[in-house]
């Protein structure tokens, strides 16, 4: 038997030996999949939360303090998640943790905030994250069941009722796939059809040709990941003609750009940051919406995302929570936080309250639709 | 020999507690939570590597068996019973222990399994499941063997995945802790971080000792006559293809009292963990420490996942870990534990330090 | 199941197929020539898609293609040198493992070269809305460039292979490279050229597909392991075989689409495809180099 | 009753009919060795009976029990083991550690109690280990106990190779051509061991091209030609046979 000690001995001093962290201005978390499957989702909420942090230390930072934020890309990993979250609360002593960018690692991580007693404000939508309300669990993109409210109120107004439902195998496709089947039955509309795709496919004519095969009347397309854009340009390949509604996860230009001429028409519920300049001026969010959506662009020089959106929208409100609450204490942040009204975000105006840890309603969604490769408010 | 190996195991419980009070020596405590979480990956490769480097079969689906494991446990002690109440088999097991009324953690009393009896099935289903993928898989050997295991560990992701039941994308959480004796559990409590990393260290220790054991042993000598030449090993009188299956079991088993584990310690499961590359992964560790090596693989799979978990390299941390593998893979085919990298590590150590002015010990080893 | 929709699933089924098939034949060709199998092959399909869109920024569509396809040769010249030449009778598993390694590396500098956004490049003919009726099933012309391309790689393959001195050359050293070199081939060259031919198929199917699947960094691990169970499955080394098999890969996926909820399409097609794997263990056709230690 | 019957065995390869009916007896206790030109089919034959091959027509009785188309492992459980033409000895593992692996059908510790080491298990393990050192030192190498098996002496590998066929105590032992590579002397001291593990009680089946350990130790000698068994004999008879002669014209120095 060799003698295996000395390597082993190697291996662990090199964990012993790296450096320890200062700790003296506010210190926030952020959990989000910079990285690997999601990165579309974390890359840009991580920019925007860097920059928000960087433009508030310029203006005097919280309560005379520097904002320091501590990114951990997770890469979608919900294991990883946890040992970051672990991190964060122990070591760092963390005011607050913003993120993870999907449902999945929210969920693996809400149990400890929990027991932890540690904001976590999570930019991921599935609505179960905040239904049955956690105490210290809050999340700032729109409802799920809101989004699929502007939906059917739209295919009612149309006279649609046989319906086709595709939605992506990930936290974001089984929310709005379940809050679709929950709320169908109330608009008098009839799931004909109902197949989950995989995020990362290559082709989904198959998917399309069942929904054609099953006579459905229009098909809603539930992701936030690229393959959506598949199913629209498939469908249109196939001679699919009816009407087809995405969710609020199409809130991103490169999915226009991706889905191409097939684009033309699709209509789909999201917050107004997408139509920011042809909002009227008296709008309340639109002076928020234009200045995140100059400063982006001219910095990281691509287009803004509704994605963005959630991470600006969580440092808002935590920033907006320590400056009412006028202090650093978990406790009290908490409570400020909860009682936030009238905060004007990207994603809509907040209205928190202790049974609403997501603070908005349908009105934060507008339907919007595609003309000429451009996101535009569709006409009621 | 025996003492040998007892020995090691004793010099490696050594080493993990200097490590746990040099932690908190240097204000971090907090690393034996992602220690405990590496020791528990590290008993995945360290029983991938009794299959690879003893009975020489490649598994590029071992994660899957981790999932099978963890999502076993993580079903079980989650799905609430309390609607078929009524049933006599469920009365029967609640009088028995087996299933159990607990608080949920929204207020409501919930009627699931014990989490033990929900643990020996779990690792008991994922040994089932390899046993019979293994009669047929086990047939085959090089690239093939490797594509049935990838094929295997993709139809559990896609199961582990696209389930209702097991909670599709967002997986299972809020799995109890596993209770173990004088009120210490396995799970994600802040307060028991210390017992839980000796738990973890200690099951470590407990499989290695078995290990160390069964590879010195009869059985041991007929796997590594298998890989050595399996005709040989067959006109020996060792049935080669029931010893594959068994070591195949055996790994299959280790990996899934892992997944039950950790699952436990995290309170919670989701479907990466049965991803592909997840496999993928263990396989490298594996050949990194050395494909005959025990200790070598426990080295590695700790050191790696701990700097992973910690997050170290931020958003290049899968970038480093391809760089790693290629780097030893190159440089020292046998991995870390290799001869030749040893000698270039004691001639390096012996160059730092003023050598006095002995003549240089030819080296003795033969590599391998 | 109406003719018109069964006419349907066949050609999605076939889309797949070929994409599945070129990474297959891809695979096949080093493995011939070394006995490599490289799970770098996906990114070669990813690397080609990528330049291929960048170049279009400001190159004609057909010269962007050439040049991408061109510039991941080169890329496969380096890889194949830096990592693979220097070796020794390197074993299978550590071979696996290095090329696992190099397709993580090569898909991370991917992510820091060109982000994480997704892209595309336009389609040949048409757009995204354009389609043709073929019998009774209407489909993007960008699936008959796609078909067109690979039955135009297979033929170029194997006529390159049967026909051409440096084909010949290629499979006497695959066959036994001792004796190859005995002969005066410079097996190096040639084992260097695999993988350059490799890279340069991977490439031209990945701007082919680019328009239907669109690229983005992580593309190509998923593509890798399509591409080894389609080569397993056709029989090693065979690459005929594999193109048949990739399209019976394609097929069953998208028939089991029709009939089985599609969370589960990998799992049905992986689990028809092994039951034929344990009835046939030398591949579907009979592994060309069944010797192959 | 012999203890091996190898009645009208046939095994054909593609175009090549390597065995055409042969059968032949071994009793007990006896030294049998088979003899022939290359390709007389003596491998194929000696591969038949240990069971790598599976006849195309044909049994093979061992103690009267049928062992045609078995695994090898099975064959090597009836009591035969054998040793290979090109050594295989088991690479990574010391020259004792190969010998107690030939041990293996006398010893049955599990891989629960592999794991557990337990005590009966420690017994067995010190028995196997002794059995194994005494085998080595009645070949005269068991200085070479602890030694890497794979980078020991060409001669030295073999008297390894045939104390592990020795090790599980068989009843017939079939030893496949084992002067080849041996110096006169060498193959004389083979003959003597070969005669010391017949005095043990052990049938001894032997294929093998040097006539003069084959005509020295042999009780019978049959002779394969083109896969068929043209002379079935003690020694001197065989030698003198016709055919035997014509088949090996020339090559015989007597």
């Amino acid at each position: 038997m060799r003698n295996p000690i000395l390597p082993l001995v190697t291996c662990l001093l090199a964990l012993v030996s790296t450096p320890a962290r200062a700790a003296d201005p506010i210190k926030v978390g952020a959990i989000l999949s910079v990285t690997g499957p999601a990165s579309f989702l974390g890359a840009p909420e991580s920019k925007t939360i860097q920059m928000f942090a960087e433009d508030l230390n310029a203006k005097g930072g919280l309560l005379g303090r520097k904002v320091e934020v501590i990114v951990k890309d997770s890469g979608g990993s919900p294991e990883k998640a946890l040992s970051f979250a672990k991190q964060l609360i122990e070591e760092d002593k963390v005011l607050a943790i913003l993120g993870p960018s999907t449902s999945g690692e929210t969920m693996q991580i809400k149990g400890l905030c929990e027991e932890q007693k540690t904001l976590l404000i999570s930019c991921a939508a599935a609505e179960v994250i905040v239904n049955p309300v956690a105490k210290w669990v809050f999340k700032t993109p729109q409802k799920d069941s809101d989004a699929v409210v502007k939906i059917f109120q739209h295919m009612k107004s149309k006279g649609l009722t046989k319906v086709g439902v595709l939605s992506s195998n990930t936290g974001f496709g089984k929310a709005g796939k379940e809050q679709l089947e929950k709320l169908a039955p109330n608009f008098g509309v009839q799931i004909a059809a109902s197949e989950v795709y995989d995020k990362a496919a290559t082709d989904l004519t198959a998917e399309v040709t069942k929904m054609k095969g099953a006579g459905v009347q229009a098909i809603v397309n539930w992701s936030i990941e690229p393959a959506q854009a598949l199913v629209i340009k498939n469908a249109r390949q196939i001679g699919l003609t009816i009407p087809i509604y995405q969710s609020h996860g199409f809130g991103n230009i490169n999915y226009v750009k991706a889905a191409g001429a097939a684009a033309e028409g699709v209509i789909f519920p999201a917050g107004r940051l997408l139509v920011a300049d042809v909002l009227s001026d008296k709008h309340p969010q639109k002076q928020v919406l234009v200045a995140y959506k100059k400063g982006y662009e001219a910095r990281f020089k691509e287009d803004v995302s509704t994605f963005g959106g959630h991470g600006y929208d969580a440092m808002l409100l935590l920033a907006e929570a320590v400056k009412k609450a006028g202090s650093t204490d978990k406790e009290k942040v908490r409570a400020a936080l909860e009682g936030l009204t009238g905060l004007v975000g990207t994603a809509g105006v907040f209205k928190m309250s202790a049974t609403d840890h997501n603070g908005l309603d349908v009105e934060a969604f507008e339907l919007l639709t595609v003309k000429d490769g451009r996101f535009v408010t569709l006409a009621q | 020999m025996r003492s040998v190996r007892l020995r090691q195991v004793a010099v490696f419980l050594v080493l993990a507690g200097a490590l746990q009070l040099g932690a908190i020596a240097v204000g971090k405590p907090f690393w034996q939570t992602q220690l405990t979480m590496s020791a528990y990956y590290a008993l995945v490769a360290v029983g991938l590597s009794l299959l690879m480097g003893y009975a020489g079969q490649i598994s590029l689906g071992h994660a899957g068996f981790f999932a099978v494991g963890g999502y076993g446990s993580a079903l079980l002690t989650t799905w609430d019973l309390s609607a078929h109440k009524a049933a006599g088999v469920l009365q029967a097991l609640q009088a028995m222990g087996a299933v159990v009324a607990r608080p949920d953690p929204f207020g409501g009393t919930v009627l699931t399994v014990h989490p033990w009896p929900a643990a020996v099935v779990a690792v008991l289903l994922a040994m089932a499941a390899a046993w019979l993928v293994g009669i047929p898989v086990l047939k085959l050997s090089g690239h093939y063997l490797a594509m049935a295991t990838l094929g295997v560990g993709t139809i559990i992701a896609a199961i582990a995945v696209g389930t209702q039941a097991l909670g599709a994308a967002d997986g299972i959480s809020g799995v109890p802790p596993l209770p173990l004796l004088l009120g210490v559990g396995v799970g994600g409590a802040t307060s028991q971080r210390v017992a839980n990393y000796w738990v973890a260290i200690g099951l470590l220790a407990v499989c290695m000792i078995l290990l160390l054991n069964l590879v010195d042993s009869r059985v041991g000598r007929a796997l590594r006559a298998i890989h050595g030449a399996e005709d040989a090993a067959d006109a020996m009188g060792v049935d080669t293809a029931r010893y594959k299956l068994h070591t195949f079991v055996v790994s299959a088993g280790l990996a899934a009292l892992a997944g039950v584990f950790l699952t436990h310690f995290n309170g919670g499961i989701g479907p990466s963990e049965a991803s592909i590359m997840k496999s993928v992964k263990y396989v490298a560790m594996v050949a990194v420490g050395g494909m005959g090596s025990l200790w070598g693989t426990l080295g590695v799979s700790l050191l790696l996942n701990f700097l992973s978990l910690r997050g170290y390299f931020g958003t290049l941390d899968d970038a480093v870990f391809g760089a790693i593998l290629i780097g030893i893979m190159l440089f020292s085919p046998d991995g870390i534990m290799s001869p030749d990298l040893r000698r270039i590590l004691v001639a390096g150590w012996r160059r730092l330090r003023p050598a006095p002015a002995s003549v240089e010990k030819g080296a003795s080893e033969e590599g391998r | 199941m109406a003719g018109e929709l069964f006419f349907q699933y066949l050609i999605a089924g076939l889309t797949y197929g070929t994409i599945y098939a070129v990474v297959g034949m891809g695979f096949n060709i080093i493995y011939n020539a070394t006995g490599i199998i490289n799970f770098a092959q996906g990114e070669f399909v990813m690397l080609g898609g990528m330049t291929a869109v960048s170049l279009h920024a400001f190159l004609p569509l057909p010269l962007a293609i050439v040049v991408a396809v061109l510039v991941t040769m080169v890329v496969g010249a380096l890889i194949e040198v830096t990592f693979i030449r220097w070796l020794s009778r390197p074993s299978v598993l550590r071979m696996i493992i290095i090329t696992i390694g190099i397709s993580i590396l090569i898909r991370e500098a991917a992510l820091l070269l060109w982000g994480q956004d997704v892209r595309a490049l336009p389609y040949f003919t048409g757009n995204e809305i354009t389609s043709i009726a073929v019998g009774g099933a209407r489909i993007s012309p960008q699936v008959l460039w796609t078909l067109g391309a690979c039955a135009g790689l297979v033929v170029l393959v194997t006529a390159f292979f049967r026909f051409t001195m440096l084909g010949r050359q290629m499979r006497a050293c695959a066959a036994n490279r001792v004796a190859a070199s005995l002969c005066g081939l410079p097996t190096r060259n040639l084992i260097t050229l695999s993988f350059v031919l490799s890279a340069g198929m991977g490439a031209l199917a990945g701007c082919v597909v680019s328009p239907i699947t669109q690229t983005q960094y992580g593309i190509g691990t998923g593509l890798a392991i399509k591409g080894f169970t389609v080569a397993i499955l056709g029989g090693l080394g065979n690459s005929l075989a594999a193109v048949a098999a990739g399209l019976l890969l394609g097929i069953i996926e998208s028939f089991s689409v029709s009939l089985l909820p599609t969370a589960f399409k990998d799992a049905v097609s992986i689990a028809v495809l092994l039951a034929i794997l344990f009835a046939r263990p030398s591949g579907l056709f009979g592994a060309r180099a069944a010797t192959r230690p | 009753m012999a203890l091996l019957e190898v009645s009208g065995v046939s095994k054909r390869f593609g175009g090549v009919q390597a065995v055409d009916g042969v059968g032949f007896r071994v009793e007990q206790g006896m030294v049998k060795a088979v003899i022939g030109p290359n390709g007389a089919g003596k491998t194929t034959l000696f591969n038949l009976v240990s069971g790598f091959f599976a006849p195309d027509r044909g049994e093979i009785r061992f103690a009267g029990d049928p062992i045609q188309g078995r695994r090898p492992y099975q064959v090597a459980q009836k009591g035969i083991s054998r040793t290979f033409q090109n050594i295989k000895l088991f690479s990574g593992m010391t020259a004792l550690e190969n010998v107690m692996v030939g041990r293996h059908l006398r010893s049955r510790s599990g891989f629960v109690s592999g794991m557990l080491r337990l005590p009966w298990t420690r017994r067995e393990e010190a028995e196997v280990r002794e059995k194994s050192r005494e085998l080595m030192a009645f070949l005269g190498v068991e200085q070479l106990a602890d030694a890497e098996a794979t980078s020991l002496a060409y001669g030295q590998q073999r008297a390894v190779e045939l104390a592990r066929a020795l090790c599980s105590d068989p009843r017939m032992v079939l030893l496949d051509e084992p002067a080849a590579g041996l110096n006169m002397r060498e193959t004389a001291e083979l003959a003597k061991l070969i005669l010391r593990i017949r005095d043990r009680g052990i049938t001894v089946l032997l294929v093998e091209h040097d006539m003069s350990l084959v005509m020295g130790i042999s009780d019978e000698v049959a002779v394969l030609s083109y896969g068929q068994k043209i002379a079935d004999s003690d020694p001197r008879s065989v030698q003198r046979d016709p055919q035997v002669v014509k088949v090996y014209l020339g090559e015989e120095e007597c």
